[in-house]
């Protein structure tokens, strides 16, 4: 049940954070939509690798091998992906803060220097 | 029980993530998808992954909001100067 | 409007393409074979209680050695930007009598907790980025309380540098001493399990990462936060 | 061998090194960088060079000391290492190129450099999919930040859209890997190929496609692809090289390799996506005029082609996939990172203002051979990878793809040729400069002697037989190299070449091949002797015009297919880059180029159609093709493509601009003997399959009518001409159209009328370029009206204007009108007399057109300024005197000409054919004695010179000037000149036939297209949220389209 309940809560938030990127002009909260989307994928991996009645892969005695652990691997990609997460948004605030300096706003649509 | 909890907590993130979408507070938006984040991780520790909850914790949700916080101070700062 | 209920109504398809995997879901009650090796496996072959870690460090340590390339790359991107467009500082308002003496308390043990989260990352819960971001916080609050204070790049820099040159040199050190042994953690001793000097070369790299996270992650603020790269700290 | 994880340690542990050196002089991170780069380029090279060679294996590279799945697995092999080359190759070349942009960027530039390319070195070996998740990221990062090297606005603006793209793009990505995750247990790609099955494939749908789509829109789909083509437009060029050179083939091979995962699960979508994307950004770039973000349209088209080739090759299990598909992205990343470079080199960014190119004429060269390789002209491996592939398609029923592909190309001609022809013509400002700088130049020419060299690798390695030879081209390659010396030296070279090469090639054509070997061969020497009189290097001149020759020895030399398409390419390539080099020829050369593609392209679908039906690529596969189903099609096919060479009625407009346009000498080569081309492969098509048609209606009955209509058409357009060149272009129109209908006649004498027909056109035709060039030339104007009285000071050239409008007009006795002769004997015989009474009238016409020549040039007053005119210089002379000879000879006997080439059509059908006696020909109709007509004629000749002469004693000899003017001058004072409008009275009957239909309908074919791309390309909005939605969207429906439900 546990699982279940996360992957919903993961695809929701997904859904909410582009929500958040398609509907707001403002780039801040762009790229805040942008952490809450990539929020939601990651609760979606924790979800695959859950075990139930699993424990967290630490293991202090060579005598507990053999018991149930949840998935180690999920565990793994999550923490890469998160720390891929917090690289592309400082990168996108980087961005949006110079894109101010330059023109003074953050709507998205007032970035329409090329196009066609 | 713990999935009752769980559930609750889940809701929390889910209310946090659209209340920051959903305010037209940039600042107060930072701050929901933060919680968000720190709710996400209790979910991560609920699902036995204290390393990521930990991750989350102090990079989804602290320093990720710190960095947002900088831009923004940046930004205000640009806009006086 | 319109166009807000047509962007809705693609999120609602986007919802219903993911919704196609929830039926079919059920949480795993064994784990995929490779996950079971790692767990049955990894104690002995790699000697970390951490099973996390032990994968994160070494059965996919490519995988970590690019993540840090992404911070770095990101880090990379934010001190151009700031090269480029280097302007004169303004001066801020002074962080608050409070939040200065907490700073000089808090700063040494912000630190010193984030090195104990990356040197046990082999044995509890945490490692080098989870103390490499702690250390970053120590400097966030640094920032604040001192906002006109230069806390230059160039120490940082050369922390960053060395750590990652080292963390691949070590990477490499694998490739030679044993077969195929990119990123390979066993060519230190795999010591007494459970101890701190276990694990061969986890801690030794999760130092590495932590030094070098904590080192970008610091930079990355200190440039937000509006400083040239002239000064030392 | 070297570790290839040697490759990500170097490039990262310098990237992290070179934090240390923030303080030092950039020379030294700099070089650091250069020789990581170098060392990564030697590592794959040795590779590359050790798996080809089959010195070495393709190797796993295993980390932490595990085998996969437990760890991550890299691979090495073939076609890894080939682009791991490519890559690290194109990234040296970019690095130096960046030089300049060392000191404003610090140490920051030179790291996101290594790691991008550190990222797409492990993109391109990594067999774990979530690994590859991660190189990706780094490579997106990485170009993002490249992108903003010079921190503008539009570069901001569009590496925050890159970004955001990448981030929605990696996301969707990131779920499909997790899902496949669960479904498979693994990450490690093959582990999951091994495993897939149907069932697998239905319970793991989502996942799979997610990963599908993830990949699919890295590689920048239409219509999705806005910021993609906004970073290129933004970035540094030598950053966007890269970009389109490494990323774009690393990705596109992470899409192959997650796609064989899937079990090929997703091809039907690649192919419609592919193609979509193939034909979208080519009919996008039409309105493009900002030369890098055309280049941005032009690499994902590119791409778009890659992907659809994947897609067929897989559905089509088409023969040698692996190289197809290689070929193209090869081809497609070394001249496009060319081209950047170029542009980073030119500085100017709009295609109109590149004529500054010019400044250092070599520059021309790679830009040609860039825009060449990049069409899938010959020789270049992306031309083998087209023809394999039509030939795979047809011969499995994929005709739909073919038209498909060739439309694509044909349009990204349009532009890529459009753009080079302006950048070839367009005058420039002095004070531009280029960036010529060692570190510029050296990777434009590096790129291009790979191109050429992979040329000639890929031919070799293409699955047909090849029928071509390679000596010609070499010799065009030494022309080119030696393009520095004097143009005299380069002609004799070009002479003795052809003059040793054509004796053994023309003793060895047989049958109807040797009459177009004679034409070729003894044309070529005949049209390269003006070149003498030509001061100076003419550059670029002696490379076309060998170009062009060798492909018109090829095509006779051909015996399969592909021999005779890649020397038809070869021959139109050659003759545009001739044409183009006349002074107005800009419009005519690209018209003459795309009518020539559209026409080339049509051949190979009838070839590939003919392949299909027979299942050989030998040209006399064409006489099995007659009884094939389709055969009617197949021979339609090619007439036309053919007949868009011999520029027939509504084909032809191209024709009248290029011929007239071209340089003295070169009219004369496209005209008199390129013109054969189109009669040769049309014959051969002719004879070989006989009478074809398609349903109820005859196809040599439609090409009849065709004939005669141009042949009427033209020649009354011919007339109305004031410019003499364009008179002579039209009238070769005529000519081609009595040709076509000698064709059409499907007979002995009808053939046997457009073998001669071609041989007379081909001397008269000749001629007179080369005589009214040098009266042009040494008047300064080609307008008939501005001329007269010139018999004086050019006597020898209105001696031989004289002798071959005569021969031309196909009256007595010259040998002109033998081929006349025949073809009103063939129209007898065939009973077509409608069409033969038009092609009378077109033949009275043509007396209108040829007599104003001589009257309005020769005859008349000698206008003030030409008094000082002299005759025209020897070298034009020359082979007029040559010709001349000819035609007397062949005039007094024209049994020499007739009798043999009556014998060659013999092999082929007998009825109708001519009898001999002696002199005397005698067809079913009537018996001609060519030599006795010649007596008659002379002995006729002398009795009227004799009275003309003594009645001219009584002539009154009047002063020039003793005209009286009434009243005012008149504002235009060409209009009273005598041969001003010469034919006004014919005009006002005839006129309708000049209302320009035909220009008129490519003309509107032309806007309409550009319409649509200028209507579509608003889908670029800029808006980088719009750009995101639309990205959604295409999720959404491609999965709607692919599951058929949710």
């Amino acid at each position: 049940m546990t699982g279940t309940i996360a992957l919903i809560t993961g695809i929701l938030l997904v859904l909410i954070g582009l929500w958040g990127i398609l509907t707001n002009r403002d780039i801040i909260r762009m790229i805040v939509g942008f952490s809450l989307f990539d929020v939601g994928i990651h609760i979606i991996m924790l979800s695959i690798g859950y075990v139930a009645g699993g424990t967290a892969p630490i293991i202090e005695n060579l005598s507990d091998i053999g018991k149930s652990y949840v998935d180690p691997v999920p565990q793994a990609l999550v923490l890469t992906a998160i720390v891929i997460g917090l690289g592309i948004t400082a990168f996108m605030l980087t961005y949006a803060v110079n894109m101010y300096e330059k023109k003074g706003t953050l709507e998205i649509d007032k970035f329409e220097e090329l196009k066609w | 029980m713990t999935d009752i909890i769980f559930l609750i907590i889940a809701l929390f993130t889910v209310t946090a993530a659209l209340y920051a979408m959903l305010t037209k507070d940039r600042t107060v938006s930072v701050l929901s998808a933060g919680a968000a984040g720190l709710f996400a991780s209790i979910l991560f520790l609920m699902m036995a992954a204290p390393d990521v909850a930990m991750t989350e914790a102090a990079i989804g949700s602290g320093l990720t909001t710190f960095i947002f916080f900088f831009a923004l101070r940046k930004i205000r700062s640009s806009r006086n100067g | 409007m319109v166009k807000k209920v047509f962007i809705l109504l693609m999120i609602i398809l986007t919802g219903l393409i993911l919704w196609s995997f929830v039926p079919g879901y059920e949480s795993r009650t064994a784990l995929p074979e490779v996950s079971a090796h790692y767990v049955e496996k990894g104690p002995e072959e790699l000697g970390a209680a951490n099973i996390v870690t032990a994968v994160v460090v070494t059965y996919r340590g490519l995988d970590t050695l690019g993540e840090v390339t992404i911070l770095f790359a990101a880090s990379a991107v934010v001190g151009l930007l700031i090269h480029l467009n280097k302007n004169e500082n303004k001066r801020r308002r002074e962080g608050s009598e409070i939040l200065r003496t907490g700073t000089a308390l808090l700063f040494p043990l912000i630190l010193l907790f984030g090195i104990y989260v990356f040197i046990n990352g082999h044995l509890t819960p945490g490692g080098g980025f989870q103390g490499g971001a702690i250390i970053a916080s120590a400097v966030v609050l640094q920032v604040l309380a001192y906002p006109n204070r230069k806390i230059g790049h160039g120490l940082l820099s050369v922390i960053e540098s060395l750590s990652g040159f080292t963390y691949v040199l070590l990477g490499a050190a694998g490739v030679f001493l044993t077969v195929n042994g990119f990123l390979d953690n066993r060519i230190l001793p795999l010591g007494e399990y459970g101890s701190l000097l276990s694990a061969g070369l986890i801690p030794v790299i999760y130092t590495l990462v932590g030094l070098k996270v904590g080192s970008e992650l610091s930079s990355v603020v200190i440039s937000l936060n509006g400083e040239s790269e002239e000064e030392q700290l | 061998m070297v570790d290839p994880i040697y490759l990500i340690v170097i490039a990262l542990a310098t990237a992290f090194a070179l934090g240390l050196f923030r303080k030092a002089p950039s020379l030294l991170p700099y070089g650091l960088t250069l020789a990581a780069l170098a060392v990564m380029t030697v590592i794959s090279g040795s590779w590359a060079y050790g798996i080809l060679s089959g010195s070495l294996e393709g190797t796993d590279i295993f980390t932490a000391g595990f085998t996969p799945p437990v760890s991550i697995n890299l691979y090495m092999g073939s076609l890894e290492a080939v682009l791991l080359l490519l890559v690290n190759l194109t990234a040296l070349m970019t690095a130096l190129v960046l030089r300049k942009e060392v000191k404003d960027t610090s140490v920051y530039m030179l790291m996101l450099l290594l790691v991008f390319v550190m990222g797409l070195n492990g993109v391109i070996m990594t067999r774990d999919l979530f690994n590859l998740f991660v190189f990706i990221e780094i490579v997106s990062i990485a170009s993002a930040g490249l992108i903003a090297l010079r921190s503008n606005l539009e570069q901001l603006g569009a590496g925050f859209k890159f970004v955001i793209a990448g981030a929605l793009t990696s996301g969707f990505m990131l779920i499909g890997i997790i899902f496949t995750y669960y479904t498979t247990g693994s990450l490690n790609m093959d582990v999951i190929a091994s495993q897939m099955s149907p069932a697998l494939a239905a319970t793991g749908y989502t996942g799979l496609f997610l990963i599908f789509i993830g990949m699919i829109m890295e590689l920048k789909p239409f219509p999705v692809n806005g910021w993609g083509l906004d970073t290129y437009e933004a970035s540094v060029p030598a950053v966007s090289a890269l970009v389109a050179a490494g990323t774009t083939s690393a990705m596109f091979y992470a899409f192959l390799k997650t796609s064989y995962m899937s079990g090929g699960l997703f091809v039907q979508a690649a192919a419609v996506i592919g193609g979509m994307t193939f034909i979208g950004m080519n009919v996008l770039a039409l309105q493009q005029d900002k030369s890098r973000r055309l280049l941005g349209y032009s690499s994902i088209a590119q791409i778009g082609l890659a992907v659809l080739a994947y897609a067929l090759v897989a559905l089509y299990r088409i023969e040698n996939g692996e190289f197809i598909v290689f070929a193209l992205i090869l081809t497609h990343a070394l001249a496009k990172a060319l081209l950047f470079w170029l542009a980073g080199i030119v500085g100017k960014d709009s295609i109109h203002d590149w004529g500054v190119i010019k400044k250092k004429m070599i520059l021309i060269a790679p830009f040609a051979v860039a825009v060449s390789a990049l069409l899938g002209l010959p020789p270049f491996p992306s031309f083998f990878a087209k023809w394999d592939l039509v030939m795979g398609l047809a011969a499995r029923g994929g005709m739909v793809w073919i038209i498909l592909i060739l439309s694509g190309s044909l349009l990204e001609a349009v532009y890529l040729m459009r753009w080079f022809g302006n950048a070839f013509k367009d005058s420039f400002n002095e004070e531009d400069t280029l960036d010529w700088r060692f570190g510029t130049v050296l990777p434009v020419f590096f790129n291009m002697t790979v191109l050429l060299a992979l040329g000639y690798l890929s031919a070799s390695q293409s699955s047909f037989s090849m029928g071509f030879n390679w000596i010609l081209l070499g010799a065009v390659a030494v022309l080119m190299v030696l393009d520095f010396l004097p143009g005299i030296i380069k002609n004799l070279l070009l002479m003795g070449a052809i003059g040793y090469y054509g004796y053994g090639f023309v003793m060895a054509a047989e049958s109807y091949r040797s009459v177009f070997a004679w034409i070729f061969a003894l044309g070529a020497l005949i049209t390269l002797l003006p070149g003498f009189g030509v001061k100076g290097k003419r550059m670029g001149f002696y490379p076309s015009a060998a170009l062009m020759f060798a492909g018109l020895i090829g095509l006779i030399e051909a015996v399969d297919f592909m021999g005779f398409f890649l020397s038809w390419e070869i021959m139109t390539l050659g003759s545009y880059f001739l044409i183009l080099r006349g002074k107005d020829s800009k419009p005519h050369a690209l018209s003459y180029m795309l009518f020539s593609l559209g026409g080339a392209y049509l051949l190979m679908t009838g070839f590939a159609m003919t392949y299909a039906g027979t299942g050989s690529i030998a040209l006399g596969a064409l006489v099995k093709a007659a009884i094939i189903p389709h055969s009617g099609i197949i021979f339609a096919l090619l007439a036309v493509g053919f007949m868009t060479k011999m520029a027939s009625a509504g084909l032809h407009i191209w024709l009248p601009g290029a011929h007239a346009e071209a340089e003295t000498d070169v009219s004369p080569m496209v005209s008199g003997i390129l013109l054969k081309a189109g009669v040769f492969g049309l014959l051969m098509t002719a004879i070989s399959m006989g009478e074809q048609s398609i349903g109820p209606v005859s196809l040599p009955y439609v090409l009849s009518w065709v004939a005669v209509i141009t042949a009427l058409v033209a020649n009354y357009m011919a007339a109305m001409q004031e410019d003499a060149k364009r008179l002579l272009a039209y009238s070769s129109i005529g000519q081609m159209g009595y040709a076509l209908f000698g064709i059409s006649l499907m007979s002995h004498l009808g053939w046997l009328s457009a073998l001669v027909i071609s041989i007379v056109h081909f001397i008269y035709k000749v001629t007179l370029f080369l005589a009214i060039g040098s009266v042009a030339k040494r008047t300064g104007t080609r307008n008939m009206y501005q001329m007269g009285g010139l018999i004086t000071k050019m006597p020898f050239t209105f001696f031989s204007v004289l002798i071959c409008i005569i021969a031309l007009s196909g009256i007595p006795p010259l040998a002109g009108f033998s081929g006349k002769w025949i073809v009103y004997n063939a129209v007898l015989e065939k009973r077509w007399m409608l069409q033969g009474a038009v092609a009378g009238a077109a033949g009275i016409i043509a007396f209108l057109y040829l007599f104003r020549l001589i009257f309005a040039i020769f005859l008349g007053q000698l206008k003030d300024n030409h008094r000082k005119v002299k005759e025209a210089p020897f070298f034009l002379i020359l082979p007029q005197a040559l010709l001349l000879g000819l035609v007397m000879f062949f005039s007094f006997l024209p049994g020499s000409l007739l009798r043999p080439v009556g014998e060659i059509l013999e092999e082929f059908t007998t009825a109708g054919a001519l009898e001999w006696q002696g002199n005397m020909a005698i067809s079913d109709y009537g018996y001609w004695n060519g030599v006795a007509v010649m007596w008659v004629f002379m002995a006729l000749f002398a009795v009227f010179f004799l009275i003309l002469t003594i009645n001219g004693r009584r002539a009154q000899w009047i002063k020039q000037f003793n005209i009286v003017f009434a009243a005012e001058r008149p504002a235009r004072p060409e209009t009273t000149h005598f041969s001003y409008n010469f034919f006004a009275p014919v005009r006002k009957a005839l006129g309708f036939l000049e209302y320009p239909f035909t220009t008129n309908f490519w003309n509107r074919v032309s806007d309409f297209l550009h319409a649509v791309a200028g209507f579509c390309r608003r889908i670029y909005t800029g808006n980088g949220q719009t750009y995101l939605l639309q990205m959604v969207i295409f999720v959404v429906l491609s999965y709607m389209l692919t599951k058929g439900g949710f």
